[in-house]
C-alpha cells in the first residue's frame, strides 16, 4: 500500500499506458477477454487516482522523480537546478485528474456495448487509453517539455479517434481539423517553451517560474501558450473547428475530446498562475481571459440556439460553458495581485470557475451521451427528422433531462451552484459581466427546450416505432454521470470544501509549487 | 455538508429539495380530487381539433428548425453577421488563431 | 513493378539496408543514432522494395497483423523494461552494474564501450521494432491506397 | 556589429521557415499543401530549437572519438529529436486523413471538400 501510493503518480499514466499496447495482442484472444482486460486495468487505475488523490489532500504536494534514486530526489547531488523528467501533482492536478478518470469511466462503459458493430475495435480502444494518458500525463506533468510531448499525444489520440468511422466522410474532414490545429498550436507551444528555455536553460515549470524576470520574450512566450491553449479548449473566436470535431466523434470519444479540452484549459491556468504569477502583474493577460470568457459565453449560445443538427448545438455549448470557466479563473487571474479584491471576491470566482469544469465534465458528457445514443438507433444527428423518441427511449430521456436542467443552471441541480458562485463573485468585479452570464444561462435553457420539445416530445413517429431503449452498458455509462451529477448537486459543499478549494488554493499559491522542487528558498 | 457557505450567501440544495417534494405532494393531492370518469384508451383520450380530420403524426410534430422561428427573424442580421466567419475551411481557423496572438502579443508587450 | 535490373539490385541492396538499420538501433547509446533513426532507415528499405516490386507483392510478406504484433511487441519492451525498475523508481537504470549492458564507460573521450548503458541499448531495440513495423506499416497502407486496394483487417 | 550577424543566420532562416508555413497553412486550399505547411512550421521549430543549443566552436555532444573542446548542448537535440519523432507520426496521421477525404469527397480542396459548417 506504501509502495503504491509513493509511485501511484507514475503508475496512473504508465498502467494505461501499458493496456494501450498490450491490447492489440491480447484482442487475438477474443473481444470478451479484451474488453475485460481492459475494463480491470482501468478499474485498478482509479484506484490508483483514489489512492493518490487522499495522499495529496492530507499530506500536499508530491514530486516524483523519473530514473531518480529516490522518488522525491528532484534535484540530484551537485547540481542546482532539476534535470531528470519529473511529475508533480498538486490540488489542481488531482482535480483535473479525477475529472478525466469519472469522464473515462463512463466513456469505457458506454463504448463496450456502442463498439459491437464496428471494425477496428482493438485500435478503438488502444486509442481511448493513450487518449487518457495524454490527458493526465498533461495534467501531472511538472515539466515544460513533456506538457508538450503529452499535448501532442492527447491530439494524435483524439484525432484518430475522432475520425475512426472513416467510412463517413464528415468524420474524416472533422478529424482532420482538429488534427491540423493541435499540430499548430503543439507547435507554437513548443516555439514558446525554446524561446523560454534559450533564456533560462530550464524546462522544469517550478525552475522556470523561480527564474522568470518578465521581459519581452517572455511576455510573446507567454502569449504563444496561452493563445495556442485557447484554441485547443476552443475559446471565441478560435472554437470553429470544435463543432466540426465533436459532432463527428463517436460516442463516448466526444465527453473525451471535451475533457481533452479541459486538459487544456488546465495548460493555460498552469501556465498564467503558475509559471507567470507571483511578482507580476496578471491584471492584461487576466483581462485577456475575461474577454474571451465572455465572447465564447456569448457567440457559443447564440450560435447553439440556431442549429439543427444535436451535437453541433451541444458543441457549441460545449464552447459556451467554457466561457464561464475562462470567466471565472479570468477575475481571478485579473485580481490575483490585490490581496483584498482576492479575498473577498477573486477566490469564490476562482472556486466557481474550477468547480464548473467538473460539472461541466459530467454533464456535458452525458448529454453528448444522450445525443450519440439516439444516434445509435435512429441514425441521424438532423433534428428536423427526429420527434417522439421519449415513447420508447425513457431511460435516455430522464438522463437527457438532468444533463439539460442541469447544464441550464436550474436549482438544485450542480450547474447551479457553480453559475452562482461566478455570477455572485463577478458581479463584485465588474457588473455587466455578470449580467452576460445570466442572459447567456438563460439562453442555454431555451435551447436545450428547444431539443427536448424536437427530439424527445410529440406523437410517436411512424418511422421510429420500432426503435428500442440502448443496450445496458450504454445505460449504464449514462448512468455513472447522472449520479455523479446527483451526488454534486446535492453535496455542493462538501465537493467545494474537499475538492475545488484545493485546486484553487493550489493555483494561486505559487511559492509552494516552487518549493516542492527547488527545496525552501533561500 | 451539502451546504455551499460563501463570502456573501449561502446555497442550500436540500432546502429547495424539500420545498420540491412538498409543492409536489400539494400537486398530487389537487390531482387526487380530480375527475374519476376519466379512461384511458377510450374516445375520451382522442384528439379533437373542431371536427376536423386528425393529420398523420409527421404533420402534428413541429420540427426544429420552426422553433424560435420569430428570434431568428429577428436577429436576422446578427446571425448573418455570425454565419461569415464560421465557413468551415480549415485554412481561416489559423487565420483567426495568428491574428488573435499576434494581439495578444501587442497587449502584453504594452502592458509590461 | 520495375524492370529486372531494379528487381536484382534492389534485392542485393536490402541486405546492406537492413544492416546498416540494425547497426544504428544497437549502437545508439555510443554513436549518433537510436532506434527511431535505425528503424527509419530500415522502413526506407521497405519503400524502395515497394518501388522496385509494387506494393501488391509486398503485401504478401509483410501482413498488417504481423506488423501489428511486431509494434506491440517493440512497445512491451520499451515499457516492461521502465516497469522492471519499479523496485526504485520507473525508468530506473537497474541493469548498471550487472553482466547484461552493465558497464560504466569512462567520462571524457573514449572509443565508445558498446557494452554499457544499462537499460538503454535494449529501450533502443524495441523503440527500433516499434518504428520498422509502424513505419512499414504506413508507407504500405499509402502505397496500396494509391494503387487502389485495401490492406487486409 | 558585423560581427554577430554570422551567430543570427539560423534566427533569420528559423523567421523565414515559420512565416512561410503560415502563409502557406492560412492561404494554400489544397489539404497536401496545408500538410507540407504544416512540415516546414515544424523544421522551423526544430531549427530553432536546434541552434539554441549551439556554441561557438562546439562539436556534437557525445563522447565516443571526440575531440577535446567545447560541446554543444545536448538537451535540446534531445528535445529536437523527439519533436521529429511526434511531427513523423502527426503527418503520417494528416495524411491519411487527406487520403480518406480524396475517396469520399474526390477533391482535396479545402473549399469543396468540406460538409460541416456554420
Amino acid at each position: 500500500m506504501e509502495y503504491l501510493t509513493v509511485h501511484s503518480p507514475i503508475l496512473i499514466v504508465a498502467v494505461p499506458l501499458l493496456a494501450a499496447f498490450v491490447t492489440p495482442l491480447i484482442s487475438r484472444m477474443g473481444n470478451k477477454v479484451r474488453d475485460t482486460f481492459n475494463v480491470t486495468l482501468f478499474g485498478f487505475t482509479m484506484f490508483l487516482v483514489a489512492i493518490l488523490a487522499i495522499d495529496i489532500y492530507t499530506g500536499g504536494t508530491r514530486v516524483y522523480t523519473l530514473g531518480a534514486a529516490v522518488p522525491e530526489l528532484a534535484i540530484p547531488e551537485n547540481y542546482m537546478v532539476p534535470v531528470r523528467i519529473m511529475f508533480q501533482v498538486d490540488g489542481i492536478s488531482i482535480f483535473m485528474g479525477l475529472t478525466t478518470t469519472i469522464v473515462m469511466l463512463a466513456a469505457l462503459v458506454y463504448s463496450l456495448q456502442f463498439l459491437k458493430n464496428e471494425t477496428g475495435q482493438d485500435r478503438f480502444y488502444s486509442l481511448l487509453m493513450l487518449l487518457y494518458v495524454g490527458m493526465i500525463g498533461l495534467e501531472f506533468t511538472g515539466d515544460m517539455f513533456n506538457l508538450f510531448v503529452f499535448l501532442e499525444i492527447l491530439s494524435i489520440a483524439g484525432a484518430s479517434l475522432a475520425s475512426y468511422r472513416t467510412n463517413l466522410a464528415d468524420a474524416v474532414e472533422g478529424g482532420f481539423k482538429y488534427i491540423v490545429i493541435s499540430a499548430v498550436s503543439a507547435l507554437l507551444v513548443l516555439f514558446a517553451i525554446g524561446i523560454l528555455y534559450g533564456q533560462y536553460n530550464l524546462l522544469s515549470i517550478a525552475a522556470l517560474a523561480n527564474a522568470m524576470q518578465f521581459n519581452t520574450l517572455d511576455m510573446i512566450a507567454l502569449a504563444m501558450l496561452a493563445i495556442a491553449f485557447v484554441m485547443k479548449l476552443a475559446g471565441v473566436p478560435l472554437h470553429m473547428w470544435a463543432p466540426d470535431t465533436y459532432a463527428v466523434a463517436p460516442a463516448g470519444i466526444t465527453p473525451m475530446i471535451y475533457t481533452s479540452s479541459a486538459a487544456s484549459m488546465y495548460a493555460l491556468y498552469r501556465v498564467t498562475f503558475t509559471l507567470y504569477g507571483g511578482h507580476f502583474d496578471t491584471t492584461a493577460i487576466g483581462w485577456v481571459v475575461i474577454i474571451l470568457g465572455v465572447l465564447s459565453m456569448f457567440i457559443g449560445v447564440m450560435m447553439a440556439i440556431h442549429q439543427t443538427d444535436i451535437k453541433r448545438l451541444m458543441a457549441y455549448h460545449a464552447i459556451s460553458q467554457s466561457g464561464y470557466m475562462l470567466l471565472g479563473v479570468g477575475v481571478g487571474l485579473a485580481v490575483l495581485t490585490d490581496p483584498v479584491a482576492l479575498a473577498s471576491y477573486g477566490r469564490d470566482a476562482m472556486n466557481g470557475g474550477i468547480f464548473h469544469i467538473i460539472n461541466n465534465a459530467l454533464y456535458k458528457g452525458m448529454l453528448f451521451l444522450t445525443a450519440e445514443a439516439i444516434f445509435f438507433r435512429i441514425g441521424t444527428r438532423d433534428l428536423n427528422r427526429m420527434g417522439g423518441l421519449g415513447h420508447n427511449m425513457k431511460w435516455t430521456t430522464i438522463f437527457f433531462i438532468i444533463g439539460a436542467l442541469a447544464i441550464s443552471g436550474i436549482p438544485p441541480f450542480n450547474g447551479f451552484a457553480s453559475k452562482l458562485l461566478i455570477y455572485e463573485s463577478v458581479f463584485r468585479f465588474n457588473p455587466l459581466l455578470s449580467i452576460i452570464a445570466m442572459f447567456v444561462s438563460l439562453v442555454t435553457l431555451a435551447s436545450f427546450t428547444k431539443v427536448f420539445y424536437s427530439a424527445f416530445t410529440g406523437p410517436e413517429m411512424p418511422a421510429y416505432k420500432e426503435v428500442r431503449e440502448v443496450p445496458r452498458s450504454m445505460l449504464i455509462g449514462m448512468g455513472i454521470m447522472a449520479a455523479c451529477i446527483i451526488f454534486f448537486s446535492i453535496f455542493p459543499g462538501l465537493v467545494v470544501d474537499t475538492i475545488v478549494a484545493p485546486a484553487t488554493e493550489a493555483l494561486i499559491d505559487q511559492a509552494s509549487y516552487i518549493n516542492g522542487v527547488m527545496g525552501v528558498a533561500p | 455538508m451539502s451546504v455551499l457557505t460563501y463570502g456573501y450567501a449561502v446555497w442550500s440544495p436540500i432546502v429547495w429539495l424539500v420545498a420540491l417534494i412538498v409543492l409536489a405532494l400539494i400537486a398530487l393531492y389537487v390531482r387526487s380530487r380530480g375527475q374519476k370518469r376519466y379512461k384511458k384508451g377510450t374516445a375520451q383520450t382522442d384528439i379533437f381539433i373542431s371536427g376536423i380530420q386528425v393529420p398523420p403524426a409527421e404533420e402534428r410534430h413541429v420540427p426544429a428548425h420552426n422553433i424560435y422561428w420569430g428570434f431568428f427573424e429577428a436577429l436576422k442580421g446578427f446571425y448573418s453577421t455570425m454565419m461569415r466567419p464560421h465557413t468551415g475551411i480549415i485554412n481561416d481557423y489559423i487565420l483567426w488563431l495568428v491574428v488573435i496572438m499576434t494581439l495578444t502579443v501587442l497587449v502584453l508587450v504594452m502592458a509590461i | 513493378m520495375l524492370s529486372k535490373i531494379v528487381r536484382t539490385i534492389s534485392n542485393q541492396l536490402i541486405l546492406f539496408v537492413l544492416v546498416f538499420g540494425l547497426y544504428i538501433i544497437m549502437h545508439g547509446h555510443v554513436t549518433p543514432g537510436g532506434g527511431f533513426q535505425g528503424g527509419a532507415v530500415i522502413a526506407s528499405g521497405v519503400v524502395m522494395m515497394i518501388v522496385a516490386f509494387g506494393s501488391g507483392e509486398i503485401k504478401k510478406s509483410l501482413r498488417e497483423s504481423h506488423l501489428s504484433v511486431i509494434e506491440s511487441g517493440g512497445a512491451l519492451i520499451f515499457i516492461g523494461m521502465a516497469f522492471a525498475g519499479m523496485g526504485t523508481v520507473f525508468f530506473y537504470n537497474f541493469l548498471v552494474g550487472t553482466p547484461v549492458f552493465g558497464g560504466i564507460p569512462p567520462t571524457g573521450p573514449n572509443p565508445g564501450h558498446v557494452w554499457t548503458g544499462g537499460v538503454i541499448p535494449i529501450m533502443n531495440f524495441g523503440v527500433g521494432l516499434k518504428v520498422i513495423a509502424g513505419l512499414s506499416a504506413i508507407v504500405l497502407a499509402m502505397a496500396l491506397f494509391s494503387s487502389g486496394e485495401e490492406m487486409e483487417e | 556589429m558585423m560581427q554577430y550577424i554570422p551567430y543570427n543566420i539560423p534566427f533569420i532562416a528559423v523567421a523565414l521557415l515559420v512565416g512561410i508555413a503560415l502563409f502557406i497553412i492560412i492561404f494554400k486550399r489544397n489539404l497536401i499543401k496545408i500538410v507540407m505547411g504544416i512540415a516546414i512550421l515544424e523544421a522551423g521549430v526544430n531549427l530553432f530549437l536546434v541552434t539554441l543549443g549551439y556554441r561557438a566552436g562546439g562539436v556534437a555532444p557525445i563522447y565516443t572519438m571526440t575531440p577535446e573542446g567545447a560541446m554543444v548542448l545536448p538537451v535540446p537535440q534531445a528535445l529536437t529529436l523527439t519533436s521529429i519523432v511526434i511531427g513523423v507520426s502527426v503527418i503520417a496521421l494528416m495524411l491519411t486523413m487527406v487520403m480518406h477525404t480524396y475517396r469520399h469527397m474526390g477533391d482535396i480542396d479545402a473549399r469543396k471538400s468540406r460538409l460541416l459548417k456554420g
